[in-house]
């Protein structure tokens, strides 16, 4: 159990580490959705499964979504120009 | 182990700032953001957190079983909230001011050009 | 500034935290063991006082149900300012109903994806309100629910086509869900207030512990954060979705709103 | 239950409940009838803050939410609830954002009848925040309020969906996001240290016993809070965002939202830290440096200005650091000065705002040299404008001179007596300078003001004038008031409430040492300097040629620092936690 919830945090940190360092939008948004799932483990681990609940929801989808229609959005800008 | 989670929260609130710091694309700053924000729930999550407790709900466990805390889990709700809401805000001005400056670039982006 | 030349400042400014960095950390208490009084007075008084299970509903919608009503309104803020950023610079005409881009192919979609999606869509939505319903007694609540109802109202979008879609979820209904949902959040403060007791103070029966009825005034509230919760996130996706398809239009500059 | 302790929870409920009716029948609500309903709505919670600070003279009234109060958790070193607590200055402080709000709703009349009544929704939130950020008693729910507050400033500063209000409002909430990240983990780490959110129990938990978490979670916080206030070196968002964002929301950024920075960090250091040596004396003693910097810095920069939002945006920034210097003091007379500035420069700098916005709406510009004699025809706004500028410079009448003497007196420190004379003699200055330009048509050859950012806008212009003008008089009025109606009430408040924190008086004995007093000196100084640069004639010479180069220096440096690269102010505001916590150790 100590060394799940070591493991998860280390994992967590690397996560994040990943997303800064994705410079690519593209690539960063899967990252990002990586991260999302990550942190709603971490906190299952942590005893909190109502956050965890909430962080699939709206990091590891309703955001990584969010991200993904903006950047469609600057994309389809950037075909008219 | 009884430091690592806040070395892992000062990291991630590092880690975003450096990225922030050095970003190229504002969709990249803002999921930079986002990685100083997930420093803030593990650090409130790891203060209410018991190695010998289950979870906040006694639905399995009748109430008096150890759990952990669960004002901690309620304000990181809150914070994911927040942090949803800022996204989406961030989100739609950066694709308004692509749309009007063609360029995506913090590095790029000021508002009221010098004027010489 | 440099790229190079902002590196190496935030460098410095790391290392001169560093020292009083590691002081707060070796100052904080050992990980894992310890629960403070006030979580631990929560799980001992809140079972018995308010008749719930999920600890974490009891302090979101009781204890600090101030916090949730300035989350709420926070979910407000930001639905109206999407709305006003990204319906403001297409016109207020273009936000009824769907726009097309010129150009674009109308994906033909098979009769299968059709239903598979329809079929999810309605057990997600279902999903998402019995994960709502449940708030009070298992994990899940209200926020999760209204968030997960909102995703299977855009998986609707996959299935329908965008046209369809539109014609189905409308924009103004969301926004009278979005803020009825926090009205009633604020009624449910205010009232007790009318009768003379603390504001957000339970004036309903609590009900029984693992009942699905339980909590009194929490089941109104949560009912209300769901409201508003499905309508806020389904009103930004939408405007969000509408973003990549807004015809080129010219605006009037800096025509305050 | 009292009827006070009652009524307090409604000054948030009703802003909260107006803005979500609004939203909920934005569709059908009749033209005009949202600016009716956030006019009254915003008088109404004036009144009822008003009605709450004077109630709460003596005792503070308190308003336990959901009746959670001490006894229900059953142990005394446990509340379990949510607390208001309305003390005179914080009643007084929301009383007043109040009035200012309404005011700018008089101000926007029919400016944003566009879209469906968002623009009321997005205020009435943001006062609703305002209000509850003062009152509350909880680190966490200030932590809320906080954040609606930056949330709806966010979309309002992005409003016009202009290039550069758009861009503005980026640097904007990066900054300010960053900064409430930075209060949550400073959140963490008190709650880890006294496992408690109450401020009472906070400080009760924190007493005596100094140590490194309870200098973190301050430092923190204080970042956060110096962000909103835009102290020095965090400061560099304000001046974009005030520039950009309409005139309306402007008017509440620097009268209100910015000010509410400095009384946060009163009120926790108050409610939270009276009894910490290490933060008492960082505050004392380390925090004037900070006002001290962020004064000369905002009046030097606003000195180079020619767009006057951004003008007036740089001397927020300025008349914020002695803001600062009065929280700084931490005696009751110089809490009550801080509270009288705060209200001073609230009105001052309002009504300052609106005459930008009638130029604005008038010329379409706002640029002192674009504009350069075109406001003849508006003398009433131009005398208005010269009033604001001198009593900003710290004319001897009304609140602001009263506000900054006291403070002076109170801080005892040369140093920031001087910064004080000259940030108000910069930023008067300049403003005056400004006013001959635009409405005498004055010339003199641009100084350094001539290379400073600027941009043409427009806003909505069909409002008649004496709509416009009638908040922005009714406002300098209020600030021409004998500052002796209110100091005394003030005092008092602060002297109740600095008593009840049972601050240590040991740590904080003012030095006592001031300038020679002289009420005229800055405002003299100010008339001075605007003299001398609307006679400056363009260089002829090699040697006025050199002279006027060498003076171009300092100013052209400024503007380098004040990039609007957001990538920038976060490296700056990394180094500000980093003297943070430098001065820290120090002090």
């Amino acid at each position: 159990m100590i060394w799940l919830t070591g493991i998860m945090l280390v994992i967590a940190a690397a996560a994040g580490l990943l997303v800064v360092l994705s410079r690519n939008p593209k690539r960063q948004i899967f990252a990002l959705c990586a991260n999302g799932l990550v942190l709603s483990l971490l906190f299952f681990a942590l005893q909190a499964p109502d956050v965890a609940l909430s962080e699939i929801v709206v990091g590891a989808v309703v955001v990584p979504l969010l991200f993904l229609v903006a950047l469609a959005a600057v994309a389809v800008a950037r075909v008219r120009k | 182990m009884s430091v690592l989670p806040w070395c892992v929260a000062a990291w991630l609130f590092a880690v975003g700032i450096y990225g922030i710091a050095t970003s190229r694309h504002y969709v990249h700053l803002v999921g930079c953001l986002s990685v100083c924000q997930s420093a803030t729930y593990v650090l409130l999550l790891a203060v209410g957190f018991h190695w010998h407790a289950g979870p906040p709900i006694f639905y399995d466990h009748p109430p008096g079983t150890p759990a952990v805390d669960p004002v901690v889990q309620a304000l990181v709700l809150t914070d994911i909230v927040i942090g949803a809401t800022v996204t989406a805000l961030l989100l739609a001005i950066v694709v308004q001011a692509h749309k009007l400056s063609g360029s995506v670039d913090p590095q790029r982006l000021r508002p009221l050009r010098p004027n010489a | 500034m440099r790229i190079r030349f902002r590196a190496a400042a935030l460098a410095a400014s790391a290392a001169a935290l560093f020292p009083a960095a590691w002081a707060v950390i070796a100052a904080m208490p050992p990980f894992g063991e310890h629960v403070s009084p006030y979580g631990a007075a929560v799980n001992a008084v809140v079972p018995a006082a308010r008749h719930v299970s999920n600890m974490v509903a009891a302090v979101n919608f009781d204890l600090r149900g101030l916090d949730t009503l300035g989350e709420e309104s926070m979910l407000l803020c930001a639905v109206t300012g999407t709305v006003v950023l990204l319906r403001g610079a297409r016109g207020e005409g273009t936000s009824g109903s769907a726009v097309r881009l010129p150009g674009r192919a109308i994906a033909q979609r098979s009769d299968a994806t059709i239903l598979v999606c329809r079929f999810a869509a309605t057990l997600l939505f279902f999903f998402g309100v019995y994960v709502a319903l449940h708030g009070l007694v298992t994990p899940g609540g209200g926020f999760q629910g209204g968030v997960i109802i909102a995703s299977g109202l855009l998986l609707l979008y996959l299935g329908e086509g965008y046209a369809h879609w539109r014609s189905i979820v409308r924009g103004r209904i969301l926004s009278f869900l979005e803020g009825a949902g926090a009205l009633l959040f604020v009624l449910v403060g205010a009232i007790p207030l009318a009768l003379g007791k603390a504001a957000f103070r339970n004036i309903l029966p609590l009900g029984t512990l693992r009942d699905l009825y339980a909590g009194g005034t929490m089941v109104v509230v949560n009912a209300a954060v769901a409201c508003a919760v499905a309508g806020g996130f389904t009103l930004i996706l939408l405007e969000f979705m509408e973003e990549t398809r807004a015809p080129e239009t010219e605006r009037e500059p800096g025509e305050g709103g | 239950m009292a009827p006070a302790a009652t009524f307090l929870p409604l000054a948030v409920l009703l802003p909260l409940g107006a803005a979500a009716a609004l939203l909920m029948l934005s569709h059908w609500l009749p033209p005009r009838s949202a600016d009716m309903a956030a006019t009254i709505v915003s008088l109404l919670l004036a009144v009822l803050c008003g009605w709450l600070a004077w109630r709460g003279l003596d005792q503070p009234i308190v308003h336990w939410f959901a009746g959670w109060n001490p006894a229900s958790a059953g142990r005394p070193d446990v509340r379990l609830g949510i607390s208001f607590a309305a003390d005179a200055p914080s009643a007084a402080v929301s009383a007043f954002y109040a009035l200012l709000f309404a005011a700018s709703f008089v101000f926007s009349w029919g400016y944003f009848d566009k879209v469906h009544a968002h623009f009321h929704v997005l205020m009435l939130l943001f006062l609703a925040a305002m209000i509850g950020f003062c009152l509350t008693r909880d680190l966490f729910n200030l932590f809320v309020w906080f954040e609606l507050m930056s949330i709806a400033a966010f979309a309002l500063t992005a409003y016009p969906l202009r290039e550069s209000s758009l861009e503005g409002a980026l640097n904007f909430i990066v900054t300010n996001t960053i900064a409430s990240f930075s209060m949550l983990m400073g959140i963490g780490i008190l709650y880890a240290r006294t496992g408690t959110l109450d401020f009472a129990l906070m400080a009760h938990a924190i007493a005596g016993h100094d140590g490194a978490l309870a200098a973190g979670g301050f430092c923190l916080l204080a970042v956060a809070l110096m962000t909103k206030a835009a102290i020095v070196p965090f400061h560099f968002w304000l001046s974009d965002a005030h520039a950009v964002a309409p005139s309306p929301v402007s008017v509440i950024f620097s009268g209100a939202m910015v000010s509410a920075g400095c009384f946060g960090l009163f009120k926790i250091v108050i409610g939270i830290f009276p009894l910490d040596r290490a933060v008492v004396a960082f505050v004392h003693d380390g925090l004037p440096w900070f006002g001290i910097v962020t004064a000369i810095l905002g009046g030097l920069t606003a000195w180079a200005q020619r767009h006057l939002k951004r003008l007036l945006a740089f001397s927020t920034i300025a008349h914020l650091g002695i803001v600062l210097i009065g929280v700084a003091t931490l005696t009751p007379a110089g809490e009550a000065g801080m509270l009288l500035y705060i209200g001073g420069h609230g009105l001052i700098k309002a009504a300052l705002f609106m005459i930008a916005g009638i130029l604005l709406a008038r010329f379409n510009s706002c640029d002192e040299i674009t504009l350069y004699g075109r406001g003849r025809s508006l003398w009433p706004a131009g005398l208005a404008m010269a009033v604001g500028a001198l009593l900003l410079a710290n004319a001897p009448v009304g609140l602001l001179y009263r506000a900054g003497d006291v403070i002076d007196h109170a801080i005892g420190w040369r140093t920031a007596s001087v910064a004080a004379v000259l940030s108000s003699a910069l930023t008067g200055g300049a403003l005056l300078r400004a006013a001959a330009r635009i409405f005498l048509g004055c010339s003199g050859a641009p100084g350094p003001e001539r290379n400073a950012p600027t941009e043409r806008e427009r806003e909505k212009s069909d409002r008649p004038l004496w709509l416009m003008l009638l908040p922005c008089c009714l406002l300098l009025a209020l600030a021409l008031l004998p500052a002796d109606l209110l100091e005394p009430f003030l005092r008092r408040a602060a002297r109740t409430l600095l008593a009840s924190s049972n601050m240590d008086a040991a740590a904080t004995a003012a030095l006592r040492q001031t300038l020679p007093a002289s009420a005229f000196l800055a405002p003299g100084l100010a008339v001075g300097l605007a003299f001398l640069s609307l006679m400056r004639r363009r260089p002829v010479s090699r040697i006025a040629r050199a002279a006027a180069r060498l003076e171009m220096l300092p100013f052209r440096g400024l503007d380098i620092l004040h990039s609007g690269f957001v990538t920038d102010y976060v490296v700056w505001m990394a180094l500000g936690l980093g003297a943070i916590a430098m001065v820290f150790s120090l002090t």
